[in-house]
């Protein structure tokens, strides 16, 4: 990683220059002073230097987006300008006073607000309850006493949520209890939230990565009226398409430094993609490795148990990469967790090279060769406090890497090695705790447990959510290779980019169950979302 | 809702107990009998009360046995002993338990140690400090400090009768510390379900960071929890003194923080956190407590009152996570395709 | 309910303990014994669960079937007292034993009184130590009635007080090394293990390692404490290099009486709370004097076992064992 | 290396007491003295090796002190009064033992009861069950078994010594429940530390959903956890009865699984789960019983007993979380390249 780190700083310093003078220019044509300034943040977590000295301004209306590859210091950023944490150095000043914000409730005074990257609701609280967590509504008048007795006042704050909601395109009850949503509403809640605010600056970390198309659009749609009511947005995204379509100004970060700036008119992917990884990649290559006819996994009449639908029958072929794509909570994830023996699905075979397999447990599918690389990594990919050697091999010490019941300590540590230089882990040793790894190498340690067990079909649950370009293209390239050693890929994106340049066929679900099938002949996001969109429920 | 259903398991089972052995021995139903019931209840329940408010945050509070043998000594302690004031010692008792609840926060806050060793020390510190500053020797408060007393001995209406109470109000007066239960259970209630605080202590026994995140001062919440516990647990240490006129330090309480959290246990809330319910804890106390009163007259051998209660909970408890089980099933069904549906049935 | 066919004309006296334990066997054979010799029939019942409302409902039977008296150990003195007192004021002479409930019109208590005991103990350190000495309490807890009431007897004793036989009420506080007559002898320390019988017998290695070179004397008050004792003194190997008094009857006790290295025990003795119950009531029944003192305090003393009468009244409870056990049988009891 | 730290922290710590002891009283390193240490240190050690395995997993287990007066009391009662042989007994109370520990997992996995609860009922169950089935009396062996008895009474190497043993093996052999510990501690070392079974319950007790989809039986490693548990408590219940000779069914063993826990606490081993140190919970467990030894031989009132053990425990793990963060704060710093340093400085 240090090494890394060099080779970065070697290559960035005529890019500074441009920035610097791109910075300026920027700053000469905003007329009203900054709303937020930040000059020579850094901050230090152990084990890793986040930020290094990195200046941030903001402009009144102004949309920035912020870029960079994992683990560059978006979030940290931002979470130290949202109070959330504290800069190790550095200064920020808010309308051109200079402040020290260090807490939430103080940037909120100051009308910074900020939509996390991880979901953080409360699920027994109710939609409105979670929108005013923190600055209830009160209850005007309690004979006297509302000083000392400080009671909620629901009717309010229910109403005031509930035009908050139209507003994201959410049609629920404002008390409707927060664990009753999907994911996609749950965000959706999470930027209810962050509008309630009324704040001057709302900070948006990573907001699409759980949204659909449409979704999407809306949150677009609140982000131009933020704008046009001279709100100021931050907006991240590892999306760069989405970015190109809402920043007016890009910053881009790399390993905890600014490596430049765009203004709208320079935002190109290329440019953005440059600057982020100092230097330039190729563009997506549409896969082109050759499809045996050989059917690796065929599932039949299988019924989702967590979403029932109408029953799913699908193949997927030796070296096939099969898309599932559709809308958040459409139960593609339930479908594969329910395939990889998570749970019991209401009915349904399973036949892998054409033998049928009973799957009553992830340890029956993991002997079957049929693995999952599920879509939360700290979740249910990694014991995140164990370090990457364990990680790697924890699927290994039953059947491979032990003899009667005790570790084989030697080959443990040989596999993981081998794993890592494969997969270009970046860590500083196999014994460092996978807590410290960046999104991406995080990913690349979750791949590394399953090549290890060599599979014959490979479920991949959102494999690049939350990773960057880089690192993406890495997860492509591998994919590509294990498709040419015959791996089935039964891969579930939410990203439609992702979608239509990957996958050799799309199958659509909707509702817990397939839709449709599209061949490389019939992509389009148009076809995608109809078939998406596309209920079965008669009544 | 779900809180309705769970009342209303809990009501029912409650009501049972109460039948079957009211039709094994009808003196079960007699006024001396329920009044006691009511009583213990009351004392315990406050016990109860103040536990749920740890739980609630997650966490547990295994000092309350040991705090209500500390307070109960030092009160009879200071005023029977050393002749101090009743003001002033239930003003240094209050300090003096809110005090504990103020480090037992800190401590988990701040240090960073988990509730179960910060007071499971205070089991061990509290009621070591008692029997030394006493020397082990019991305390009581003789004949006097009737006033005091009457926060136990009293019964509601018939002590405030004007003249001689008729009989039946006599028979089916109100013993005064499940007064005091009611009392605290309302307050509570309030302040669970409609204040600001209660919002913030249900935010984040769910989601900490959640709660953090949104500028709650989450240390504060969780340090007003352990004070309202320990507090609550000192009120009890009080009342159960007076209510057996005498304390043996090494002795009285033992325990008790189990039967607390049993209570809140047997009531519906999680250990697991973010869940509160306060009618539920009253109702639960009240089976615990009407199960040991049961016991008795239902004749079963005393050696067996513990292992009934253990069962009860934990059957209880067992239930409950199933009906839960049950009830997701029932959901995903409803949101079933028909054909699923229909599938599944042949399947 | 074991009954026993009426012989002609012999009122009825009733007897009970306070749960089915082997205690009772001996008092049993006292019962039984009375019952012969004051020309009664006995009911003897031990509630199978130890439980006020057993005790109660067997009462009410008995009072249905017009006994001429009852004897009970109260379980639960608190609730059973209203109930006891309703009974007395129906005329049935009605006693209490063993366990007594204070607050009751009963006639009267038959049993020991731990102060008395105490003072009893306090004679046999004496004994054991004429010529002054140091010794050690063991307790489970030193907050316990019949703890303080043991331990203020031994004192008082030794500090040669006026032979009382009621607690007087004032505990000697706990302090080491509590200088008694005059220094003459040294209560070192008294020992609490909270009612664990493990950490008594770890309290006392700690004792003994302690206090090795002067310790003089151990004595347990609760019935596990001298056995704990023993056995930290055995597997020490000092189990002859100091006096070990106790309380209770526990069979490692008698054991250590009849092997010597224990020096005496203050037991207890349920057969004659069984004899002097019915005697009583038997001669009410009679209308003799039952010569019940003022205090209405009828005392057993407690017998005290020592080397001399060991094989005698070990002979004696394994006789009163054995004939509580037939009694029982005749009636068709069944035996704890 | 984190552990290392720590087990030479906890080792300082055991050292100082020792010492300060010792001098206090230099009669504390006696032999006979060390011989009561290692054998209660051994008793107890062996009860907190079982809780440490079900602590791992993230749970906890309050019916230990129950199982150990449970298996005690009915040991003896088989054997001496039921004349049951002694393999039959024994066999039957580890058939017992593993039995209760699989109804604690599987109620903990199946049925998804918390830990605490499950656990908690069994504390009053069990107990209950020892009391009713021996009728509340006092079981004893009394003076045969000699064989049995020499799994606490004899000592290594005397016991076993050729002909009559040289002065210095009688006084240092070591108490056999001692060896028995070490015995234990070293399989379970392996078990912990080197096996398949180790890594996933670590892995488990890190993160369950993640070593499920690892494909690790998590519900079978959890309730094996719990079976080793209740196991050993039922062996430590056995021992404790033999070296008494005695058991009070409704004394004996009381609050032991406080202490077992207790022993774990201070051998660094986190309530958390995911963390597990055999040696710590040696040293863990020596310190408390060192402690208890210190206390009578140091002449501070038995009262203050408990008091002191909940200090130093409370102050041993404070210290440990604070280390932890000034650790942490070190790491940051060294993190920090120079030159942002030396703004800092500068600034
Ligand atoms: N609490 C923490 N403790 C230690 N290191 C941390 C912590 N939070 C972030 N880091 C590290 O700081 C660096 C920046 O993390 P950050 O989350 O800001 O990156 P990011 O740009 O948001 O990446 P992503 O695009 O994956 O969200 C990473 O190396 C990360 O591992
Ligand atoms: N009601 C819910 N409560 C909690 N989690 C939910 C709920 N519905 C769905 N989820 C979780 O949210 C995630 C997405 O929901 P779901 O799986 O239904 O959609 P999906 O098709 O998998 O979409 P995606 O995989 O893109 O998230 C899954 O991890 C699912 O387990
Ligand atoms: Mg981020
Ligand atoms: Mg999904």
């Amino acid at each position: 990683m240090s090494d890394q780190r060099i080779a970065t700083d070697g290559s960035t310093p005529q890019t500074k220059d441009e920035e610097s003078a791109a910075g300026e220019r920027v700053q000469t044509d905003v007329s009203n002073g900054f709303v937020i300034e930040a000059r020579g943040i850094s901050k230090v977590f152990p084990g890793v230097q986040a930020l290094r000295d990195v200046d941030l301004t903001l402009s009144r209306g102004e949309v920035l987006a912020v870029v960079g590859e994992n683990g560059a210091g978006k979030s940290t950023l931002m979470k130290i300008l949202a109070g959330v944490e504290m800069e190790s150095e550095g200064v920020i000043k808010v309308d051109g006073q200079q402040v020290r914000i260090g807490s939430v409730d103080k940037a909120l005074d100051l009308g910074i607000a900020l939509v996390h990257q991880e979901l953080n609701l409360c699920p027994n609280l109710s939609i409105a309850d979670n929108v005013f967590l923190g600055r209830e509504k009160l209850v005007k008048s309690v004979g006297g006493l509302e000083k000392v007795v400080r009671l909620v006042d629901k009717e309010t704050s229910e109403a005031e949520t509930a035009d908050l909601l139209k507003k994201v395109g959410l049609e629920t009850r404002p008390d409707t209890l927060v664990r009753d949503l999907t994911i996609g509403s749950q965000q959706l809640v999470e930027i209810a939230k962050a509008l309630s605010i009324n704040a001057k600056v709302v900070i948006f970390d990573e907001p699409t990565s759980s949204l659909s198309g449409p979704e999407t659009e809306r949150l677009f749609a609140v982000i131009k009226d933020l704008k046009d009511h001279g709100v100021s947005v931050v907006y991240i995204s590892h999306r760069l398409g989405e970015v190109k379509h809402v920043a007016d100004r890009v910053l881009v970060l790399r390993d905890g430094e600014v490596t430049g700036q765009l203004s709208a008119e320079e935002i190109t992917k290329e440019a953005m993609i440059h600057l982020m990884v100092g230097r330039d990649i190729e563009k997506f290559y549409s896969i082109k490795h050759k499809i045996s006819d050989k059917v690796r996994l065929e599932v039949r009449d299988f019924i989702v148990p967590k979403q029932p639908g109408k029953p799913i029958n699908l193949k997927v072929h030796a070296g096939e990469i099969l898309v599932l794509a559709g809308l958040v909570g459409a139960g593609r994830t339930e479908f594969a967790q329910a395939l990889y023996g998570i749970d019991q699905p209401w009915a349904g075979r399973i036949f892998i090279d054409g033998r049928e397999v009973k799957v009553n447990d992830p340890i029956d599918a993991i002997r079957a060769g049929m693995l999952l690389v599920p879509e939360d990594r700290k979740l249910h990919g990694l014991v995140t406090e164990m370090d990457v050697v364990n990680n790697i091999t924890l699927a290994g010490f039953k059947d491979r890497l032990s003899k009667y019941g005790i570790v084989d300590a030697r080959q443990a540590r040989e596999v993981a090695s081998r794993m890592i230089k494969e997969l270009d882990v970046r860590l500083h040793s196999m014994d460092q705790i996978v807590q410290t790894l960046s999104g991406g190498n995080q990913q690349k340690v979750v791949l590394g447990k399953w090549l290890s067990m060599d599979p014959k079909v490979l479920l991949l649950d959102e494999p690049t959510r939350g990773i960057d370009v880089v690192a993406k293209e890495e997860v492509y390239k591998l994919m590509e290779r294990l498709a040419e050693e015959k791996v089935a890929m039964l891969v579930i994106s939410s990203e439609m980019q992702e979608v239509l340049s990957i996958a050799d066929r799309i199958v659509v679900m909707c509702e817990g169950t397939v839709t449709g099938e599209l061949l490389p002949d019939q992509y389009s996001e148009e076809n995608v979302i109809k078939l998406a969109t596309e209920t079965t429920r008669h009544g | 809702m779900g809180n309705m259903k769970r009342i209303a398991g809990i009501s029912i089972l409650l009501l049972v107990i109460v039948t079957i052995t009211a039709i094994i021995d009808i003196r079960f139903l007699s006024p001396f009998n329920v009044r006691n019931v009511l009583r213990w209840t009351g004392l315990f329940g406050i016990l109860s009360l103040g536990a749920a408010f740890v739980i609630v945050t997650g966490g547990i509070d295994l000092s309350i046995g040991s705090v209500v043998a500390m307070i109960g000594t030092f009160s009879a302690y200071l005023m029977a002993r050393q002749g101090v004031s009743v003001a002033l010692t239930l003003f240094l008792m209050l300090l003096l338990s809110l005090a504990l609840g103020l480090a037992h926060g800190l401590l988990i806050t701040k240090v960073r140690v988990q509730p179960f060793v910060v007071t499971l020390c205070g089991l061990f510190i509290y009621r070591g400090m008692a029997r030394f500053v006493v020397g082990d020797m019991t305390q009581g408060y003789g004949t006097g400090f009737l006033g005091l007393k009457n926060l136990v001995k009293s019964r509601f209406p018939q002590t405030f009768w004007p003249g001689t109470p008729p009989e039946f109000i006599v028979n089916w007066s109100i013993p005064m510390p499940f007064m005091i239960l009611l009392i605290l259970a309302i307050i509570l209630a309030i302040v669970l379900n409609k204040s600001v605080y209660g919002r913030h202590l249900l935010a984040l026994g769910a989601n900490e960071r959640a709660a953090r995140y949104s500028g709650i001062h989450t240390h504060r919440v969780i340090i007003i929890a352990y004070m309202i516990s320990a507090s609550f647990a000192g009120l009890g240490g009080l009342l159960f003194s007076l209510d057996l006129n005498t304390v043996q330090p090494s002795a009285s309480g033992q325990m008790y923080e189990l039967y607390a959290i049993a209570g809140c246990v047997v009531g519906g809330i999680s250990l697991r956190g973010g869940e509160g319910n306060i009618t539920g804890v009253i109702i639960g106390t009240a089976i615990v407590r009407v199960l040991y009163n049961s016991i008795n007259i239902a004749g079963i051998a005393t050696q067996l009152e513990f292992a009934v209660l253990g069962m009860v909970i934990l059957i209880g408890v067992s239930v409950d996570e199933i009906v839960k089980m049950i009830a997701e099933k029932r959901r995903i069904m409803e949101s079933a395709d028909p054909e699923a549906l229909q599938r599944k049935a042949t399947a | 309910r074991g009954q026993r066919a009426a012989v002609e004309e012999r009122p009825t006296v009733a007897f009970m303990s306070n749960g089915p334990y082997e205690f009772w066997v001996y008092a049993a054979a006292g019962v039984e014994q009375a019952g012969e010799e004051f020309g009664v029939n006995v009911e003897f019942f031990m509630p199978p669960g130890g439980l006020p409302e057993e005790q109660r409902r067997f009462i009410e039977a008995m009072v249905a079937r017009e006994v001429a008296g009852i004897a009970i150990s109260v379980t639960d003195p608190e609730n059973l007292t209203p109930f006891l007192n309703e009974i007395i004021e129906m005329g049935v002479p009605l006693l209490t034993h063993d366990s007594d409930a204070p607050g009751s019109n009963r006639l009267a208590f038959v049993g020991m009184s731990n102060y008395a005991a105490g003072r009893t103990a306090g004679r046999t350190i004496r004994e054991a130590l004429p010529d002054g000495g140091n010794f050690i309490i063991s307790v489970g807890r030193l907050d316990a009635q019949n703890a303080i009431e043991r331990r203020q007897g031994i004192i008082d004793e030794l500090n040669g007080e006026p032979d009382a036989f009621f607690y007087p009420g004032t505990m000697t506080p706990d302090r080491p090394d509590i200088p008694i007559a005059g220094g003459k002898w040294t209560l070192i320390d008294t020992i609490v293990d909270a009612g664990d019988p493990i950490r008594a017998k770890s309290n006392a290695e700690d004792a003994i390692l302690r206090h090795s070179e002067r310790l003089d004397l151990m004595i347990g008050l609760w019935s596990y404490s001298t056995p704990a004792i023993i056995s930290a003194a055995q597997d020490a190997g000092v189990i002859d290099d100091f006096i070990i008094v106790a309380f209770d009857q526990e069979e490692e006790v008698l054991q250590g009486i009849k092997d010597g290295y224990v020096f005496a025990s203050m037991a207890q003795d349920p057969f004659m709370y069984g004899y002097r119950s019915v005697e009583v009531l038997a001669k009410i029944a009679h209308g003799q004097d039952p010569g019940i003192p003022d205090n209405k305090f009828i005392d057993v003393p407690a017998p005290r076992i020592t080397r001399e009468n060991i094989d005698e009244v070990w002979g004696m409870f394994r006789q009163q064992l054995s004939d509580g056990r037939q009694f029982l049988d005749d009636m068709g009891i069944d035996q704890p």
